[in-house]
C-alpha cells in the first residue's frame, strides 16, 4: 500500500497539527502522576501523530524509517523499565521497589521512568506494526 | 519496606526477557551473535531453574514480593516444588529445541533469525511466568504472552499455516478470556487477585452462584488452552502446519502449562472439596479425559500425515493428565502430574524425529518412511525409544505414569477407567507400531505403486547435522533417566505439593 | 450448524446472567472489591508514593510488575507482527 | 429463572446484562460467521465486553475520579483520604493491561489475515479449506 501526499490544504493543516499533537502525547506522559493519563495513553497520542502524518504526506518517509530502529526503540522502552527493576534490585531491594532509588521522592521518580519507557514502546510498536502493514505488498 | 529476598524467582522470568529485549539490538549492530546469545540466555535460565530447583527441595517453598510489596496489594511469586518442577521441565525442553532450531526452522526463512529467536524467548519469559506467579491477575498476562508468541511461532510453516493460526488465534483468545472472566467473577465476590488471599476467603462462599459459575468459566477456558476432547479443533491444524521444531516446543510446552494452571488453581486456589463434592469437576473431568483418551488415539490411527498423527496423539495424551486429575486422589495426581512431565520430553522427541525426517527428506507421509532405519539411524532410534515411553514399555517413564494413573483408577473404585487406560495404550500401539513397521521392515510391506518415491531405495546413511541429532538424544536420554529417577521426581517433587482433601 | 452456535450462546449468556445474581449490585459502596484490598490504595497512595493519581500510583507501584508484563506484551506483539509480515511474495508461494 | 422474573433484578444489575448482551453478539459472531473479519470483530466485541465488566465493578455511588482531590494539597490538610470517596482504581488498572493485551491479538491477527488474503485470495472459511484442499 503507497499513498500519494494528500491535498496541498491537508498537507499545511497536519504538518501545523502533528507538532502539537505530539506535544500533547508527551504531556500526557510526563503528567500521568496528577491527572488521567500515563505511558500507554501517551505514546498511542505519539503513535497517532505519526500515523497522521502519513496520511498526509504519503507513505515515502516512512518506508525510509528503518525497521530494525523502531524494533530497536521498542526494547529499549522495555528495558529501560526492566532496567529501573534491575537497579532497584542491585541496590539491595526486591525487583521494581524504587524506594532504594538515590532520589528526594524514589517512588515518585521511579515511576515517571516507568512511564517514560512505556511511553517509548508502546510508540515505537504501534509506528513499527504500522510500518509493516505499510510496507506489505 | 525493602526486604530483600533471594532473587532467584524474579531472575527465572528476568533472563530470557532480558536476552529478549538484547537480540534486536544485536541483531542490528552485530547479527551472527544472535544464535549464541540466545543460547546462552537459554542455558542460564536452565541453569538459574535448576539452582531453584535445588533451593526448593532442601529449603521448601521460595516467596518474592515484586515492588517490595506484600501480597495481596502487590504481586507475589510463589514457588513450590510444582512450579520448580514445571521451570525446570520447561526451560529444559526449550534449551533443547532452541539448539535444534537453528538448522530446523532457520533453514526456511534464514533472514528472520533476530525475531524468531525474540519471539522464542518471550514464549520462554511467559513459560518461566506462568509457572511462578501466584497472582491470578498476573498469571492471565503471561498466558497471553505465552499464548501470542505461540500464534506468531506457527504461522511461521508455510502454506496453511497461516490459516491455522489464525483458527488458534481465536479459539486461543476465547480460552484467555474466559479464564479472565473467570477472574472478574472471583473478584467481584472476594475483592483480592492473591491466590493465597482467594485461597482463604473462598471456602466461605463455595455456596455462592458467581463462585460456581466463575470457576465453571475457568474449568472451560483452560480446556480450550489444554485442547481437552471437545475444545480441541485447533490443535491438530495447529501442530501440523507449524514447523517441526516450532510443533514440538509447542506441543511440549503450552498445553502443559495449561494443564499446570488448571491444577494449581482447582486444587491449591479451591480446596479440592469443593470440585469433588460442591460440584463434580472432577467426575467430569475424569470421563472427559478418557473420551479424549480414546477418541484421540482412534483419530490418530487414520492418520496419513506423520504430524497430523502426532497431533491427534498429543490430543490423547492430554487426556491421561486430565484424567489423572478427575481421579482425585493421591495416585491418580501423581500420575497426572507425572504424565505432564513425561509427555512434555516424548511429544518433543516424536515431533524432533518428525523435523529431521522432514528436514533430510522432505516426506511428511508415513508411507514414505520405508527403511528409514538404514538411511537415519540415530533418527528411528529415538522415535523407538519415544514410542516405547508412548505405550508405557517399562525402562521409560511413560510406563511409570500410566503405572499411577492405573493405581489411581483401583483405588478409586472405577474400573472402566483402568480398562480405557489399557485401551488407550493399545491403540497408541497400534498407530506407533504401524510407523515402526515402515521403518524398520518394510520389505514385507506391498510397495503400493502411487505411494511417495520412497528416497531410501540405496540404503544410503544421511542423517541429519548435529544440531538436530544432539537435541533428541538428550530428549531420548530424558525419557530413559525419567523413567529410572521417577521415584526420585515423585518422592522429592510430587509428594511435597499433593494437596490434603485428595482421597487415598 | 447456525442453530447449534445460537443455542451454546445463549446457553453461555444465561450461565453469566444467572452467575451474576448474587454479586454485589453495581456502585454499592462496600461491595468486597471496595472493601478487601483496594482501600489501601486510595488511603495511602499519596503518602507512600507521592502520587495523587492512584492508578498510576497502583499501575506504576504496586502492581509494577503486570505492567512490565504488560509491556512485554506490546514488544511481543511488535515482534510477531513483524515475523509474519516480513515474508516476500515468492517465499509465501511454497 | 427465578420465579417470576423480577423487574428489579434488572435494574439493579444492569452492568452484568449489558455486558452480556454484548458478549454474546460477539460470541456468536465468533463461532457463527464464516468470514474471518466477521470473527475477528466478534473476538473484540467479546473482549470489550469483559472489560466492561470488570470496570463496571470499580464504580462507587458518589466517588469522584481515582486521583486525590488538590493534589499534594490534601495530603498536608490532614484529613486522610476516605476510601468510599474514590472509585476502586484496581479494576482501571487491569483493564489497562487487558486493552493493551486485545490490541496486540487484534494486531498479530489482522496481519495473519493480510497473511491469508494475499495467498489464498479469500477469507471466506469454506473458499479457503477448499483452496488450502486443492493446493
Amino acid at each position: 500500500m503507497n499513498r500519494e501526499p494528500a491535498g496541498v490544504v491537508v498537507r499545511t493543516v497536519c504538518r501545523r497539527l502533528t507538532p502539537f499533537v505530539q506535544l500533547f502525547g508527551l504531556y500526557v506522559i510526563m503528567h500521568g502522576h496528577s491527572s488521567p493519563g500515563g505511558g500507554f495513553q501517551g505514546g498511542v497520542i505519539l503513535a497517532a501523530s505519526a500515523i497522521l502524518l502519513v496520511l498526509a504526506e504519503g507513505t515515502d518517509w516512512i518506508r525510509r524509517v528503518s525497521l530494525p530502529a523502531l524494533t530497536v526503540l521498542t526494547s529499549t522502552g522495555v528495558l529501560l523499565y526492566a532496567g529501573v527493576g534491575g537497579l532497584c534490585l542491585a541496590l539491595g531491594a526486591n525487583f521494581l521497589d524504587y524506594s532504594v532509588l538515590p532520589f528526594a521522592e524514589p517512588r515518585s521518580v521511579g515511576m515517571l521512568l516507568i512511564e517514560i519507557g512505556v511511553g517509548i514502546t508502546v510508540m515505537a510498536a504501534l509506528v513499527s506494526i504500522f510500518r509493516d502493514l505499510v510496507m506489505f505488498e | 519496606m525493602n526486604v530483600q529476598q533471594s532473587a532467584i524467582p524474579v531472575l527465572v522470568v528476568l533472563i530470557p526477557l532480558v536476552t529478549s529485549l538484547v537480540l534486536p539490538v544485536l541483531g542490528w549492530w552485530y547479527r551472527p551473535a544472535v544464535f549464541p546469545v540466545a543460547l546462552a540466555g537459554l542455558a542460564v535460565t536452565c541453569g538459574t531453574a535448576i539452582i531453584a530447583a535445588y533451593t526448593v527441595v532442601v529449603g521448601g517453598p521460595l516467596h518474592y514480593y515484586l515492588g517490595g510489596w506484600a501480597p495481596p496489594w502487590g504481586i507475589e511469586f510463589r514457588i513450590d516444588s510444582l512450579s520448580v518442577l514445571m521451570l525446570v521441565l520447561l526451560t529444559v525442553i526449550t534449551l533443547l529445541i532452541g539448539i535444534y532450531s537453528k538448522h530446523s526452522v532457520l533453514k526456511e526463512i534464514p533472514s528472520k533469525e533476530v525475531p524468531f529467536y525474540t519471539v522464542y524467548l518471550l514464549l520462554v519469559t511467559g513459560l518461566a511466568g506462568l509457572v511462578s506467579t501466584a497472582d491470578m491477575f498476573n498469571l492471565y498476562v503471561f498466558l497471553e504472552i505465552t499464548s501470542l508468541t505461540s500464534y506468531a511461532l506457527v504461522s511461521l510453516g508455510g502454506g496453511a499455516a497461516v490459516v491455522s493460526a489464525f483458527r488458534y488465534v481465536i479459539l486461543g483468545t476465547v480460552g484467555a478470556a474466559f479464564y479472565l472472566l473467570a477472574v472478574g467473577y472471583l473478584y467481584s465476590m472476594t475483592g483480592t487477585l492473591n491466590m493465597a488471599d482467594l485461597a482463604r476467603i473462598l471456602p466461605g462462599l463455595y455456596s455462592s452462584t458467581t463462585v460456581l459459575v466463575g470457576f465453571a468459566f475457568f474449568v472451560i477456558g483452560v480446556s480450550i488452552k489444554m485442547a481437552l476432547f471437545p475444545m480441541h479443533s485447533w490443535l491438530p491444524g495447529a501442530y501440523s502446519d507449524a514447523p517441526s521444531a516450532v510443533s514440538a516446543l509447542i506441543a511440549a510446552t503450552t498445553t502443559k502449562v495449561a494443564a499446570y494452571v488448571l491444577i494449581r488453581v482447582m486444587f491449591f486456589v479451591f480446596e479440592p472439596r469443593f470440585s469433588i463434592d460442591v460440584i463434580p469437576v472432577t467426575t467430569v473431568l475424569a470421563w472427559m479425559g478418557s473420551i479424549a483418551m480414546i477418541l484421540g488415539s482412534v483419530m490418530a490411527i487414520g492418520q496419513h500425515d506423520f504430524k497430523r498423527m502426532l497431533a491427534y496423539s498429543s490430543v490423547a495424551q492430554i487426556g491421561y493428565i486430565v484424567l489423572g486429575v478427575g481421579l482425585a486422589n493421591e495416585m491418580g495426581f501423581t500420575g497426572g502430574v507425572l504424565h505432564i512431565v513425561n509427555h512434555a520430553f516424548m511429544k518433543g522427541g516424536l515431533f524432533l524425529v518428525a523435523g529431521a525426517i522432514v528436514y533430510r527428506t522432505g516426506v511428511r507421509e508415513i508411507r514414505g518412511f520405508r527403511n528409514l532405519s538404514g538411511k537415519m539411524p540415530v533418527t528411528a532410534a529415538t522415535f523407538t525409544l519415544c514410542a516405547f515411553a508412548m505405550v508405557g514399555i517399562p525402562p521409560t517413564g511413560g510406563f511409570f505414569s500410566k503405572l499411577y494413573l492405573i493405581l489411581g483408577a483401583i483405588n478409586a473404585g472405577q474400573w472402566v477407567f483402568v480398562a480405557v487406560i489399557v485401551l488407550s495404550s493399545v491403540l497408541a500401539l497400534a498407530y506407533l507400531f504401524n510407523v515402526l513397521r515402515f521403518m524398520y521392515f518394510p520389505r514385507d510391506i506391498p510397495l503400493d505403486p502411487e505411494a511417495h518415491p520412497s528416497p531410501s531405495d540405496t540404503i544410503t546413511r544421511d542423517e541429519a547435522p548435529w544440531t538436530m541429532l544432539g537435541p533428541m538424544i538428550a530428549v531420548a536420554a530424558g525419557i530413559v533417566l525419567l523413567g529410572l529417577f521417577n521415584g526420585e521426581i515423585v518422592r522429592r517433587f510430587i509428594e511435597p505439593v499433593i494437596p490434603v482433601g485428595l482421597g487415598r | 450448524m447456525k442453530s447449534l452456535h445460537v443455542v451454546v450462546t445463549v446457553v453461555t449468556g444465561l450461565l453469566l446472567v444467572l452467575g451474576s445474581l448474587d454479586m454485589s449490585s453495581p456502585g454499592d459502596p462496600n461491595s468486597p472489591p471496595a472493601t478487601h484490598v483496594s482501600p489501601r490504595y486510595v488511603e495511602s497512595a499519596l503518602e507512600e508514593t507521592a502520587v495523587p493519581n492512584m492508578v498510576t500510583a497502583v499501575l506504576a507501584d504496586y502492581r509494577g510488575f503486570d505492567t512490565l508484563g504488560e509491556v512485554t506484551v506490546i514488544f511481543t506483539g511488535a515482534v510477531a507482527v513483524l515475523l509474519i509480515l516480513r515474508v516476500t511474495r515468492d517465499e509465501d508461494e511454497t | 429463572m427465578p420465579s417470576g422474573f423480577n423487574f428489579d433484578f434488572v435494574v439493579g444489575h444492569f452492568n452484568t446484562v449489558t455486558y452480556v448482551v454484548l458478549m454474546m453478539i460477539g460470541f456468536y459472531a465468533m463461532t457463527g460467521k464464516t468470514n474471518l473479519v466477521k470473527k475477528l470483530v466478534g473476538m473484540n466485541i467479546f473482549q470489550w465486553s469483559i472489560i466492561l465488566f470488570v470496570v463496571s465493578l470499580a464504580a462507587k455511588r458518589g466517588a469522584t475520579i481515582p486521583i486525590a482531590l488538590g493534589g499534594h494539597a490534601s495530603l498536608d490538610g490532614g484529613t486522610a483520604l476516605d476510601a468510599a470517596q474514590y472509585v476502586n482504581p484496581l479494576p482501571h488498572v487491569l483493564m489497562l493491561t487487558a486493552i493493551v493485551v486485545g490490541v496486540a491479538i487484534t494486531g498479530v491477527a489482522l496481519a495473519l489475515l493480510l497473511r491469508i488474503y494475499r495467498r489464498y485470495g479469500t477469507l471466506e472459511e469454506d473458499e479457503l479449506l477448499e483452496r488450502i484442499r486443492h493446493s
